[in-house]
């Protein structure tokens, strides 16, 4: 019998397997639904595919009475923007953070221990001075996105600069480059890649910050909605919302994975054939 | 950005307000034109700025971000005026007459709510609403045991077999009741005019800018009229009000109805200039001081001064925090804006 | 074309010695061979030349200053494990050197002045036969191959000290010898001082001017004394010899070579007390036209 | 003049280094808070560091006028055991899911997608039906610090096991080890040091769950208090509070290390020596 | 002590072919040097038989039974690159494969069980001179200390066959002169199938029963057209010469070693009409008892 290692599935098969845990999330919700709908046909909870229907197309595909607009397209716009805007900032921060602490000595002993405790600090106990030093705008989103995210890539982009073997940096300089050059031709380069699994993993972080940002003060936004219709239980939206976000999130990730190996045809994790 | 909010003449002022039933027209006004419409009227621009988050609102203006916040009475002693940020009432919106209730599971009386767990937001007026609601009895916060609770997952909460007991208000109160299983008890209407909610503002600004004052009060009260007529407008107003709180008209309607509103000037006037406030603000600061909210060194409920419209203050008298006054709403009952 | 001089080294990790009295001087222009049992440190020895490690104690000079005391663009270097740039095609590879030169703030070259760097880099790939792989990325070649591309990389910058760290180990007997001519050929011309780590001594024997050999006086106790010098035979710092040897690779007369080699071998026995092997060279490489 | 890449800081200037942000930032706040004072001598979002010292004996060292406990202490313990509890669930869930979604194609079919999905679920946003699953008590705090860093920490793992040489597997084949042996013998030791790292990562993300999770139903705890004393603007509470869970997970991510550097002699990324 | 089958085999990488129409049949207790230049495929050949890829044509039968399609501990393997466990310290590395056969559930030994296992761990390390590294882990270890180490590995679980990818590249010669006998000896005693990728045509010569070389047939186009078998040449099956060779090695008469080769090579090209190249043997290695 060939060993787990090394039974691939077929294309149908990983198909199959990949709905899989999807299908049986999606049964367990059926069944949770029903149940608590046989006992309360108002149970709000777990609402019908029928009622997240409606809601759907109430949120999605009609206009609002009063600005006309459709509210879905205007939250996610809302949001697209800001978590934009914010993964944007963490990325270039933590890029030259993170090169700079792992590539350089001084760096690593001014800004090492920092970035480690400034890490730890949970961005959401420190709202009230974040929201005066940044206003209540859009900027004091794009900064608690990046508060939230930007130590974490600082931290995993210098891990992975102090892991390109030390040959490579002695090599480039018997190859004549300064430290400025060793950083723009043999390490940013080489964290390109790395800087797009980073990102990937922070992904769920950040739109968690942006959440939160946007239930503080806001006027519209993914994380707004879900904030306003949350005191109303209304989990008919709640839920399509959770589920468009997370589908939103998992393209960017997907996009992310399918960019790398176009654009780093060079960079193969070393068991990448497995 | 703190201080400069505080300065004297100046001509933009900001004001927070948050989602909640009584200070929803401050969000229609501001759409609707009739914000601007009053501060140009006196020369001034006044920027109205959403909050989702009640507290978050209060903090800021508390920081000298805003000149002017919506708030209950007891949060304004507790927070900005304890905080040393001088605060006039400027505009008494409404009391809950109902809005903040006491719910239980299985349970009919507040006598049943003894030796359970409740779940409130602690330090909130819903806490003050348990303990008056435990004073009834004559017992005190002891006999229960209070879990604080946010507001945001009340709901949530009370689906679980947990939770039998909470303190909330609307529109998370109607939601709930609409549950099965989920008993009123005790809510804002057996202690009526104890629970108030005010348009605040800086005292010194308004000292310093009459006119900001002025501005509020002209758009709150056209709002108002509005609001309250049985016009189609009216409804239109109250719709679009409840939509942006998440609900419906009727929704919103449901929430008024336990919202004893001052839709007329005169009546908020005299509602702020009677003695009833006076016993008020002392079971409130005692509430506050009973639970260290009046400052850490505070000796006794005393350390912040309130002042009431008719001059006489409540506590130390260097060290007025909180000012009531009817100045504003009766230029809007005498037409004089 | 630097001299290089090694005063009493001694090189310890801890409490393993690792190296101990290592002294020698090295003439401009020459081709030092290194051999000695694995693990004895002549990895270590080499990193010490490129001011990748300090050593203990002792010192080294080169034209009598003191080692720059970081790896400098006048020593470069072809490491035992492969040091590409995973991320530059081998053209890319090569022509990083010259990027690093000619661009000092960007570190890279547009235009003809790229064209003209890539150029040269090709005309490098070609000497160790790697045109064809002109495109490729290092993952995608061979062990031997990338060990080529090294070679060609850190041949790029002309450094005036090579430090070779067993280059030729994975390459086959033809390449090989390509590879040898064109390594004296450029150590004839550009005069640099080369030290070369090899297990193969007749490679040792044949490329180098000189044969230093370490190793550790006894295998127990292995942790308290370092690796000396066992013996260190000056072959002949004559140049021309090698460039006969060379002329002499390329005619037909292979079986004579050997007995050149084993000459050469004796002359150094005599220069030298120490008890230099018998060597004598003979390659039964088959070439392409032999055996196709 | 020698690069900055091989300009290493000595022992004292390495420690002057490391306080050097911190110093700045003290400063910063000293000024800050002298600003606002000389404004508003009562002004809670800065305090003077007097009244953080006040905030703090009276936190930690005096007893509570109610209970006779001291707060700290109590909210402390009560935060730590959460946290303990959480971030062991998630370890341990990162670690087989990550090492079968690493090492197994058929696990890595059917999980690697739906991983990446549920990492983006903002969990913050579905409580209410955590809630009715796991109940108001303990166990939903575990479950929302396990939420919000298991899938995290999984798929970290993954991509750390896939990274290891196709090599390493093979010859462990040819020595005749079986799919369960490759794992617990080859592929689970590499990860430990691996998981260290992880753990640490997702450190501050835990701490930020723990403080959601104890600001909806809890009668102690950091993120009780500190949501509790928010209501007050008790900035003179909070920073307090925040410095010392920043503390407390700083010390923990350098207890790892320590730990880490300890236990796997073996482990030193490629460039450590730098 | 497994007949291997190779018939017709291709593989390619995307568009490019690296190996064409491989066929040959290896008998049992063969010992196969392969050699050729580097890049021509013969790692990916070795992958191939070790099951660790796939050909893209063509079949391979061990013992006339189609090989397993995945890697078993009947073939063991030294790679080229490194492929010792960082996580385990040298005597760990080679008890593990004996731990895996002893200990099926836990894949640990404990106790006595473990202690035999570190102990026959302990004798093979001695084997290839690794005694005294014996707790340290790899990273400890020097680049030759690494493959030795790799070699040990291998034999623990004693394969029928065993894939070496230029396994003695980077040792010493005095040190591959031991690990050839242990090689041979192990060879010998175990009767197991052995190819061995090297560029060392005189170890191939000298340690194979059999030397196989690939080559693709112009260097122009290589991509369109993989490697072939271009000379493969049977030395001698019966292995009592290889017996006579390990002896003679040992013994004084070195000089004369170079004659036998050679005449082992003639006989070679007697019997097989493909062209092969002259060979003799000499190794001039220093042993520690003439230079120390
Ligand atoms: N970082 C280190 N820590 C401890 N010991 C080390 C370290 N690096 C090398 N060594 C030891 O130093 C000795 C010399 O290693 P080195 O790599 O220089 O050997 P070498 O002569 O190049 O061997 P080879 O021919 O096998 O490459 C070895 O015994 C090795 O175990
Ligand atoms: N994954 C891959 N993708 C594309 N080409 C590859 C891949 N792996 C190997 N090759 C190509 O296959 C050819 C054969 O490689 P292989 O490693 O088998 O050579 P080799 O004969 O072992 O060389 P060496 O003696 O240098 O080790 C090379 O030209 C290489 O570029
Ligand atoms: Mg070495
Ligand atoms: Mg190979």
């Amino acid at each position: 019998m060939t060993r787990l290692v090394n039974r691939h599935p077929d294309r149908p098969t990983r198909l199959l397997l990949a709905m899989l845990p999807f299908a049986l999330l999606i049964a367990a919700y059926a069944i949770g639904s029903d149940m608590r709908l046989a006992e309360n046909p108002n149970d709000k909870l777990l609402p019908s595919f029928t009622a997240l229907g409606d809601a759907i197309t109430r949120m999605a595909f009609t206009p609002d009475k009063r600005t006309g607009d459709y509210l879905l397209w205007v939250d996610t716009v809302a949001s697209l923007t800001r978590i934009a805007g914010g993964v944007a900032i963490a990325t270039v921060f933590g890029l030259l953070v993170g090169v700079s602490v792992g590539l350089l000595p001084y760096a690593r002993a001014t800004l090492g221990g920092f970035l480690s405790a400034v890490a730890m600090i949970p961005p959401l106990a420190i709202l009230p001075i974040l929201f005066i030093l940044f206003g209540l705008g859009e900027l004091s989103k794009f900064v608690l996105v990046f508060a939230g995210i930007g130590p974490f890539i600082a931290r995993d982009i210098a891990m992975r600069v102090a892991e390109l073997p030390t040959e490579q940096i002695v090599k480039a300089q018997t190859l004549g480059a300064s430290t400025w050059q060793i950083c723009t031709r043999v390490v940013l380069p080489q964290m390109w890649p790395r800087l797009m699994d980073s990102v990937r993993l922070s992904l769920g972080a950040a739109w968690l910050f942006l959440i939160a940002a946007e239930a503080v003060a806001s006027q519209d936004g993914l994380g707004y909605r879900i904030f306003l219709v949350r005191r109303y239980l209304a989990m008919d939206v709640i839920l399509p919302y959770v589920a468009w976000i997370t589908l939103l999130a998992f393209s960017f990730d997907w996009l992310l994975r399918v960019l790398q190996a176009r654009l780093f045809p060079w960079f193969a994790p070393e068991g990448a054939s497995r | 950005a703190a201080p400069s909010a505080q300065a004297a003449e100046k001509t933009s002022f900001k004001l927070a307000w948050s989602i909640y039933v009584g200070w929803m027209p401050w969000g229609w006004a501001a759409d609707n034109g009739i914000v601007d419409k009053w501060a140009d009227k006196y020369g001034i621009d006044i920027e109205v700025v959403q909050f989702n988050d009640y507290i978050e609102s209060i903090n800021q203006y508390t920081a000298g971000a805003f000149d002017g916040v919506t708030a209950t009475q007891m949060d304004t002693l507790g927070i900005p005026s304890v905080g040393g940020v001088d605060s006039t009432a400027l505009l008494i919106g409404d009391f809950s007459n109902g809005n903040d209730a006491l719910i239980l599971k299985d349970g009919d009386s507040v006598e049943d709510v003894l030796g359970r767990d409740v779940h409130l937001v602690e330090l909130s007026v819903s806490h003050y609403l348990l303990a008056r609601a435990l004073a009834t009895l004559g017992k005190s916060e002891r006999d229960v045991t209070v879990v604080n609770t946010s507001d945001a997952d009340m709901i949530a909460a009370y689906q679980t077999d947990d939770v039998t007991a909470v303190v909330t208000w609307n529109p998370l109160v109607a939601e709930i009741l609409s549950m099965p299983n989920a008993t009123k008890v005790f809510d804002s209407s057996d202690i009526p005019g104890e629970i108030i909610d005010l348009t605040v503002v800086n005292s010194e600004t308004l000292a310093d800018n009459p006119a900001f004052g002025k501005a509020l009060a002209g758009t709150w009260y056209e709002t108002m009229g509005i609001m309250m007529s049985d016009t189609e407008a009216g409804r239109a107003a109250r719709a679009a009000m409840g939509k942006a709180s998440g609900t419906d008209l009727a929704g919103y309607d449901m929430q008024i109805a336990s919202t004893k509103m001052f839709f007329d000037p005169a009546e908020a006037a005299a509602f702020g200039a009677s003695e009833d406030l006076k016993t008020t603000m002392e079971s409130v600061r005692t509430f506050l001081f009973d639970h260290g909210l009046l400052g850490d060194g505070a000796p006794s409920a005393d350390v912040v001064g309130i002042e009431f419209a008719d001059g006489t203050v409540m506590g130390d008298e260097s060290n007025v925090n909180l000012r009531f006054t009817t100045r504003y709403m009766d230029m809007a009952a005498d037409g004089a804006l | 074309m630097s001299r290089v001089e090694v005063r009493n080294l001694w090189k310890e990790y801890g409490d393993q010695v690792v190296l101990e009295r290592i002294s020698m001087d090295v003439a401009p222009h020459s081709f030092v061979s290194l051999v000695g049992p694995s693990g004895c440190g002549k990895s270590t020895f080499l990193r010490m030349l490129l001011s990748q490690e300090t050593p203990t104690r002792g010192t080294i000079l080169v034209d009598g200053q003191p080692l720059a005391n970081e790896p400098q663009p006048d020593r470069g270097v072809v490491f035992q494990k492969y040091s590409v740039f995973p991320h530059l095609t081998a053209v890319e590879n090569v022509a990083l050197g010259l990027e690093f030169e000619r661009a000092p703030v960007t570190g890279r070259l547009f235009g003809r002045a790229r064209r003209a760097a890539l150029d040269e880099a090709g005309a490098l790939l070609e000497g160790v036969g790697l045109a064809a792989a002109r495109g490729k990325y290092p993952a995608q070649l061979s062990g031997g191959m990338q060990q080529r591309l090294a070679i060609a990389q850190a041949l790029a910058r002309k450094p005036r000290i090579l430090l070779l760290d067993e280059p030729f180990g994975a390459l086959d007997p033809g390449i090989r010898a390509d590879i040898h001519d064109l390594m004296l050929s450029v150590w004839w011309d550009t005069r640099m001082t080369v030290f070369m780590v090899s297990h193969d001594l007749r490679e040792a024997f044949y490329l180098g001017t000189r044969v230093v050999a370490f190793d550790r006086p006894t295998e127990k106790d292995a942790a308290r004394f370092g690796a000396r010098i066992t013996f260190d035979i000056a072959l002949d710092p004559a140049a021309p010899i090698k460039e006969r040897l060379r002329e002499a690779e390329h005619g037909t007369a292979t079986d004579d070579l050997g007995e050149e080699l084993a000459a050469m071998a004796a002359q150094a026995d005599r220069d030298d007390p120490a008890p230099a092997p018998s060597t004598r060279r003979d390659d039964p490489a088959p070439r392409d036209g032999e055996t196709a």
